[in-house]
């Protein structure tokens, strides 16, 4: 038994959050993770056990760390951008989405209305690509592994669409300041209607498997209820939010991109437990499928980029025949664009809720702060809240249903 | 077919350890594997009476022991499990809480 | 006994264990070729034709991996549960027949190992201590994770066991014997699953739980418990977990075959007794299929709801099914039985999914 | 013969061994384990005495229910550690000696009656078999049956009440 | 089986019924008014008792001869069951007012009233385990029932670890005795006896080892060591039902094997008997002495009134005065009875919460401000001394004419001694109530009140009229089919 004897030095940065109950012996404290198939990544939890059931959850964070933030405060406007697809990177053009927009605002820059509405359908299909991997996640998780193997299948094509518009599968880094990094090829619009077609019949698939399975039902029913307060007095946004009966989108709320343009619904759920969440987000799915199906029908011609020779770098063909375009091109690659003192903040629907980024110029060409306000970071806290009483078994589904991406809580 | 006597012999060194386990161990989880011990070696007694004789009653009798034995771990245990969550200890020697 | 027949029974036990071991090769196999296809992927493909190869490459690879012993735990338990996992799972098929008489050689050999008139019970006896691997896995490996598991287990065991006893008494009254042997005998007119359609099915979910297969994988729960009691097992050791898993799965296949769908008896099998093994196979191989496509459809059930369903649906059915059976052998109305117990599991059915409604309504979790 | 005689004293040593075992391990898990070596070797000898029901009974019992709860409860409660043997210094050799005077007492009245006890009478081929024990159990031992039975109800309750948490 | 069978132990099945009714009654009582199962198990306990007065007479066995039906399991079943009435008389208030109020104690109570009843019927040492079991496992929760409370669970757990090691000796002394005679029924090994065929010296070691099992339920010495604790650990309602009723149970046990079967062991088996009487009376009584806490006095005065009636045992051997001495046993055992559950019933009067008020100096001054419970108190104690006009006089008088009788004078001289010695710790209990001045704090509750007054009244009243209770505890004299 003298082996077993914790003491609070041995329990590093979290042991003064302990309890007595702990140290005493009469609760089982039990390490989670980093490395844990549950986590989501590495995630560690310091669970405090009577038995099975969870009396506290302590979660650390910090393993993923990869200073993004700083990092991008030694680049140019422009490079910096290629950072933010490694944040999130589930959600790897949102985050460049909302970067743009930053800079965008930062310098006041137009994005022309093709751009707008590609960025739209892009960032759509990465919601769905997102919700796709937390439902087969968070099917895993309940063991329930086939989902797993399905929703990768579908994700599958829309990173097939990913490659075919910034010629990588994840971190295509294709919306640059005043617009796309180039326009769409052929083919991407018939990719995408195709994918459309398909996708309802699959969703409809997987509400079969889970929807009103019973296992599913008692394992999400009731567990991790966050009521309507404790949301918004926590700060968590997203599909949690709304699950617990806000609707609150920043797509509806303070449309960009042209949201405004587009008709769709904000689902809500007022339950606020893992079943609601789940609701939510394959809704979610069904109505980033309208927003993609209105933004393809309307979808504009014209240019893809800003024509502002300031802060876009000109197109190559430019360069061979046009002096001013050479420098632009050089100035802009070496030296990259200065924006006047000042700061800004922007914020996006990212598929975990409000991903805003706050940026400061001093007036040099790199950004003085970049500030990410991620939203797996604040949806994490509540964790422990939900967890409390629930067993070892609700808590995975719990790490499931918050749909935390560790590289978007640690930065 | 072995003289029935060696079982009967067998039984006895089993019940004698198993009621030197309940005097000289004082934890109650052992005591009363003791205690099994014990009713185990008489139920080996009954079967190889049973068998010297030809007669059932004694295996009856078994089944009979084998159930209340069942009873009483249920019961048993249920006790240990719970003065363990009280005192953190079962150690038979340090339950004082009585004095005469 | 003779001297051919001892050399009988050592060839037939040889000829069980190496069966049973290929299966379990050939087993996992299958169960990753299934699940591959329902999962839309292809599965092992790169070993021998159609990567029939692979359980040869899995087992040399686990052969030469590197075994590991935690340094605080308990080194000889720790050792001796893989093998303590094992054994059972090897003997609990000796009092399977496996076919008729036939002769070969001039000789009539039966093929089964033995006919012990109490047969079910050493089924039931086997099953019981089959649990200790697992229990002491988790022990002895010093590890939260692995001690979880452990606990989970036996008390898992333990409760779907009754079940799983009672649901032997169907047979049992049916047949009037506890022998195997009496068992397929008497299913000669009609499979006992038509009179115990509701046994059977608990007779299946049972044993689930007992080889801690999906959705009762409780002990190794590998999003909760990491991989439970096997946690801190490698190489060889893994192994036999492993195998002592595959075997159960395939044991108590056969014994659902042999309980309830007639055993090795099929068309043909009075003519041909070589056919029985074969038919005996083929049922095997559709109630394993069964479980793998379980494996692939359901999420986990949580540990609580598990041992609730267990205690207060599965238990009192199979009480049910035990009651309806005595009545309708009483009666002298075998077709009473399949008729009354199905009302019961409907009954029960609608009630369960009553109160789990109003359940999930109120907001108590 | 001989083989016979072998084979029990080699089953009565383990059998001894492993009571001892139970007896003097420092460990609890250690001693479940004893017990449990120990009543399976006892069920091999209610195979020897033609009581194969009873035998298979005593594993499914003993060795699948009672001993699992056993080490359910010493994991649960962590308490393989047993401490020391015995309280006071004079417990431990006065137990021994009337350990060793109750065995060698015992020992001496039975094999000093050995003609007195007879040697296994012949029986029936089906003598312990369960149907014969069904039989006895539901006719003439119907009383007894039926107490168990309440028996168990009682203490089934009794458990309960003692771990039902307190609300 | 047949339809007398079932007739013969229909107390029993009513008791167990309706045992089992209540446990589905229970689902539907408000979590508050558990009390209303109090009511309901009396009813049940009465029908019982009136089915049992009813059935008074006659002799008979039924299933195979697993139970015997005779005046002695008759008396003993109505003791059982008035004492299962009183039980309930005295837990009502009291689990409520400790706040463990829950409807299972009830139905724990009626189980082990119903193992009581089958034991006063068993003439099957299988049956004499089973009942011995059936009464004890309700016994030991029912001890550890006041949890988490720490006295409470020591006092189940050691309660359990030493019933159960005495049910271990009750296993292997049966398979030994069966060994011996062939049989297990009490006939049988009488038949087996009588006409030779037993084997006497495996039947000495069987009777010792049931010797031994029996003895640590009815605490003789040296087989006592548990009972101070759980006395004084267990709920006091729980210990005053356990002092009467598995005492009385194993004495029912204890002169149904003895006194029939085992009496032709006599030679070896009576001075041991005769030195274990005397040692139980002797350390009870001077044990008590010494003691402050009342439920440890009353426990040693327990144990000491265990050595007044295995005095009986001694005359296993002399047929002639079976009658009056197995009559003695039964009417000790009434008066006893009576007694007890008349002082249990004044120390839960006395008793507080968290175990206070259960020093004999909590008594002080009881005289002067409650006369009437001090007055109750009193006859108790007295009848406990054996002064007359008590019980507890009586109870003494017939127990020691038998053994004066069986010619043991020694032993008789003993048993006088010691009475003299627990005149002290009794009359301690008397003076300090009327002598001393304090401020006693106590409960007034309906059925504690009324309990106690009619055990003061049945201690006095009955003892003037003992003529016909003991006549008839006398006329239960075993029957034994030849």
């Amino acid at each position: 038994m003298d082996d077993y004897k914790i003491t609070t030095d041995a329990l590093d940065d979290v042991g003064h959050l302990i309890s007595e109950r702990a140290l005493k012996g009469e609760t089982v404290l039990l390490n989670m993770g980093p490395q844990h198939p549950s986590t989501h990544g590495v995630l560690r939890l310091l669970l405090e056990l009577d038995g099975e059931v969870v009396v506290n959850c302590i979660p650390d964070i910090g393993f993923l760390h990869t200073g993004i933030e700083k990092n991008m405060e030694t680049k140019t406007y422009e490079k910096a951008a290629v950072m933010t697809d490694r944040l999130d990177y589930l959600n790897t053009v949102g985050n460049n989405l909302v970067y743009c927009l930053a800079i965008e605002k930062l310098v006041g820059l137009d994005v022309p209305a093709r751009a707008q509405a590609l960025r739209v359908i892009l960032v759509e299909l990465q919601r769905i690509a997102s919700h796709l991997v937390w439902l087969g996640t968070h099917g895993l998780d309940l063991a329930a592994m086939s989902m797993f193997l399905y929703c990768f299948r579908e994700r599958e094509m829309i990173m097939d669409i990913m490659e075919m518009v910034g010629g990588q599968r994840m971190m295509a880094t294709c919306i640059r300041p005043g617009g796309m990094w180039r326009d769409v090829p052929a083919g991407f619009e018939e990719a995408v209607r195709q994918f459309i077609r398909i996708f309802p019949k699959r969703i409809k698939e997987y509400e079969n498997l889970l929807t009103r399975n019973p296992l599913f039902l008692e394992r999400t029913k009731n567990i991790g209820i966050l009521s309507k307060e404790d949301a918004l007095r926590w700060g968590v946004t997203g599909p949690m939010l709304r699950a617990s009966g806000v609707a609150h989108d920043l797509r509806k709320v303070r449309p960009y991109s042209g949201y405004e343009l587009y008709d769709f619904d904000i689902p809500t759920q007022s339950d606020g437990d893992t079943y609601a969440r789940y609701l939510v987000r394959m809704e979610e799915m069904r109505q980033s499928l309208r927003i993609i199906q209105q933004a393809l029908d309307k979808l504009p011609s014209g240019p893809v980029r800003s024509n502002n020779r300031k802060f876009v770098p000109p197109p190559r063909a430019e360069i061979g025949v046009s002096m001013e375009a050479l420098i632009h091109h050089f100035k802009l690659w070496t030296e990259g664009f200065t924006p006047t003192k000042g700061a800004v903040y922007e914020a996006v629907e990212s598929p975990r809720g409000e991903l805003g980024v706050y940026l400061e110029s001093d007036g040099t060409p790199k950004p003085f702060r970049v500030h990410w306000r991620t939203p797996s970071f604040l949806n994490l806290q509540v964790l422990p809240l939900l967890a409390k009483g629930h067993l070892v078994a609700d808590l995975v589904a719990l790490i499931g249903t918050i749909d935390i991406v560790l590289g978007d809580v640690d930065r | 077919m072995l003289p029935v006597s060696y079982f009967i012999g067998l039984a006895a060194v089993l019940f004698a350890i198993g009621t030197l386990g309940v005097l000289i161990r004082r934890n109650a989880i052992i005591i009363f594997m003791s205690v099994e011990l014990m009713l185990n070696a008489g139920n080996l007694a009954f079967v190889s009476f049973a068998r010297a004789f030809g007669l059932l009653d004694g295996q009856i009798f078994v089944f009979f022991i084998m159930a209340m034995a069942a009873a009483e771990v249920a019961v048993g245990l249920a006790l240990i499990v719970d003065i363990f969550h009280t005192k953190q200890s079962i150690d038979i020697d340090q339950m004082n809480s009585m004095k005469g | 006994m003779t001297t051919g027949s001892v050399w009988e029974w050592i060839i037939k036990s040889v000829v069980i264990v190496f069966g049973l071991l290929t299966g379990f090769a050939y087993l996992t196999l299958l169960e990753r070729k299934v699940l591959a296809k329902i999962q839309v992927r292809i599965g092992p493909n790169r070993a021998g034709p159609m990567g029939l190869f692979q359980p040869l490459a899995d087992a040399i690879k686990l052969i030469f991996k590197e075994e590991i012993i935690p340094s605080r735990a308990d080194k000889i338990i720790f050792v001796l549960a893989p093998i303590i996992t094992v054994i059972p799972a090897l003997i609990i098929l000796g009092v399977l027949p496996f076919g008729g008489i036939i002769t070969l050689f001039g000789r009539q050999i039966s093929l089964s190992l033995a006919d012990l008139n109490v047969g079910v019970l050493y089924i039931t006896a086997i099953a019981s201590i089959s649990i200790y691997g697992i229990v002491l896995a988790g022990w002895s490996s010093n590890n939260k994770y692995a001690m979880l598991g452990g606990i989970r287990s036996s008390a898992q065991m333990i409760s779907y066991e009754l079940a799983l006893g009672l649901s032997f008494i169907g047979p049992i009254l049916l047949s009037g014997s506890m022998s195997l042997h009496d068992i397929v005998a008497a299913q000669k007119p009609l499979w006992f699953v038509v009179y115990q359609p509701v046994g059977a099915l608990i007779f299946w979910i049972a044993t689930l739980a007992e080889v801690n297969r999906a959705p009762f994988d409780m002990p190794e729960a590998e999003q909760e418990l990491t991989a439970g009691y096997h946690t801190e097992y490698s190489g060889m050791k893994f192994a036999l977990f492993f195998m002592a898993e595959y075997i159960k799965m395939i044991a108590v296949s056969a014994i659902a075959a042999t309980l309830f769908f007639g055993g090795y008896r099929f068309v043909l099998e009075d003519q041909y007794p070589i056919l029985g093994p074969v038919w005996l196979l083929g049922k095997v191989i559709v109630l394993l299929f069964g479980m793998i496509w379980v494996r692939a459809t359901l999420p986990r059930i949580r540990y609580d709801r598990l041992m609730a369903f267990g205690w207060k649906f599965l238990f009192p059915l199979a009480l049910a099914n035990v009651f309806f059976t005595a009545i309708g052998i009483v009666l002298e109305k075998l077709w009473l039985i399949p008729l009354l117990t199905i009302a019961v599991f409907l009954g029960a059915v609608v009630m369960v999914g009553i109160s789990e409604t109003r359940r999930w309504r109120s907001h108590v979790f | 013969m001989t083989l016979n005689y072998a084979l029990f004293f080699i089953l009565a040593a383990i059998a001894i061994a492993s009571a001892l075992g139970m007896l003097l391990s420092k460990n609890a898990v250690y001693s479940a384990l004893f017990l449990i070596l120990n009543f399976n070797v006892v069920a091999i000898f209610y195979v020897l005495l033609n009581a194969p029901f009873i035998a298979l009974t005593q594993i499914t019992v003993y060795a699948g229910a009672i001993m699992v709860l056993f080490l359910f409860v010493i994991m649960l409660l962590g308490a393989e550690q047993t401490g020391r043997i015995s309280s006071a210094r004079w417990v431990k050799p006065a137990a021994y000696s009337l350990g060793i005077i109750l065995i060698s007492e015992i020992l001496y009245i039975i094999f000093a009656q050995t003609g007195v006890i007879p040697d296994a009478a012949s029986i029936a081929a089906e003598f312990g078999s369960p149907v014969t024990v069904g039989k006895a159990l539901f006719s003439r031992y119907l009383l007894p049956f039926e107490a168990t039975s309440v028996l168990l109800i009682a203490s089934m309750i009794g458990a309960i009440v003692l771990t039902k948490r307190k609300s | 089986m047949n339809f007398s069978d079932l007739t013969t132990i229909l107390p029993l099945i009513t008791l167990v019924g309706w045992a089992i009714i209540l446990i589905l009654v229970d689902l539907f009582i408000p979590a508050q008014r558990k009390g209303i199962m109090a009511m309901l198990s009396a009813i049940g306990i009465m029908i019982s008792l009136v089915i049992a007065i009813c059935q008074f007479g006659g002799q008979t066995t039924a299933f195979s001869g697993m139970v015997v039906f005779d005046g002695f399991s008759v008396f003993l079943q109505i003791l059982f069951l008035i004492s299962g009435l009183a039980a309930i008389a005295l837990a009502y208030d009291y689990i409520k007012r400790q706040g463990i109020e829950r409807s299972e104690y009830y139905i724990l109570l009626m189980f082990s009233l119903s193992g009581m009843t089958l034991m006063a019927m068993a003439d099957d040492l299988i049956i004499i385990f089973l009942a011995l079991e059936l009464l004890s496992i309700p016994l030991y929760v029912l001890a550890g029932f006041a949890n988490p409370r720490l006295d409470s669970e020591e006092a189940a757990l050691k309660y359990f670890l030493l019933g159960s090691f005495s049910d271990a000796f009750v296993v292997f002394g049966t398979a030994l005795v069966f060994g011996a005679a062939r049989t297990t029924t009490i006939p049988g090994i009488i038949a087996a006896i009588t006409v030779g065929a037993a084997n006497l010296i495996l039947l000495m070691v069987g009777a010792a080892l049931i010797l031994i099992g029996l003895g640590f339920k009815v605490s003789i010495v040296p087989f006592h060591m548990w009972t101070p604790d759980v006395y004084q650990g267990a709920p006091s309602s729980v210990t005053a039902f356990m002092a009467v009723g598995a005492k009385t149970a194993g004495f029912a046990a204890l002169l149904r094997v003895f006194m029939a079967a085992f009496n032709t062991l006599a030679v070896d088996l009576v001075p041991v008997l005769w030195a274990l009487a005397a040692l139980t009376m002797i350390l009870g009584n001077i044990t008590a002495i010494v003691q402050g806490n009342i439920k440890r006095l009353l426990a040693y005065s327990s144990i000491a009134h265990t050595g007044y009636i295995s005095m009986v045992l001694v005359t296993i051997n002399q047929s002639r005065i079976t009658q009056h001495a197995v009559g003695a046993a039964l009417f000790y055992l009434v008066a006893y009875a009576v007694t007890s559950f008349g002082a249990w019933a004044v120390v839960i009067t006395l008793e507080h919460s968290e175990g206070k008020g259960l020093n004999v100096e909590d008594y002080a001054g009881l005289g002067r401000k409650y006369p009437a419970l001090a007055a109750a108190m009193t006859v108790f104690m007295l009848s406990f001394t054996g002064v007359p006009p008590t019980l507890g006089f009586l109870g003494k008088f017939y127990i020691f004419r038998a053994v004066l009788e069986g010619g043991y004078v020694g032993l008789a001289i003993i048993g006088v001694l010691t009475s003299l010695v627990s005149a002290y710790y009794y009359l301690r209990v008397v003076v300090v109530m009327y002598m001393r001045e304090g401020e006693p704090l106590v409960r007034k509750e309906f059925w504690l009140s009324s309990t106690i007054f009619m055990t003061a009244i049945a201690t006095v009243i009955v003892s003037i009229f003992s003529t016909p209770l003991f006549t008839w505890a006398s006329k239960g004299i075993m029957f034994i089919p030849k």
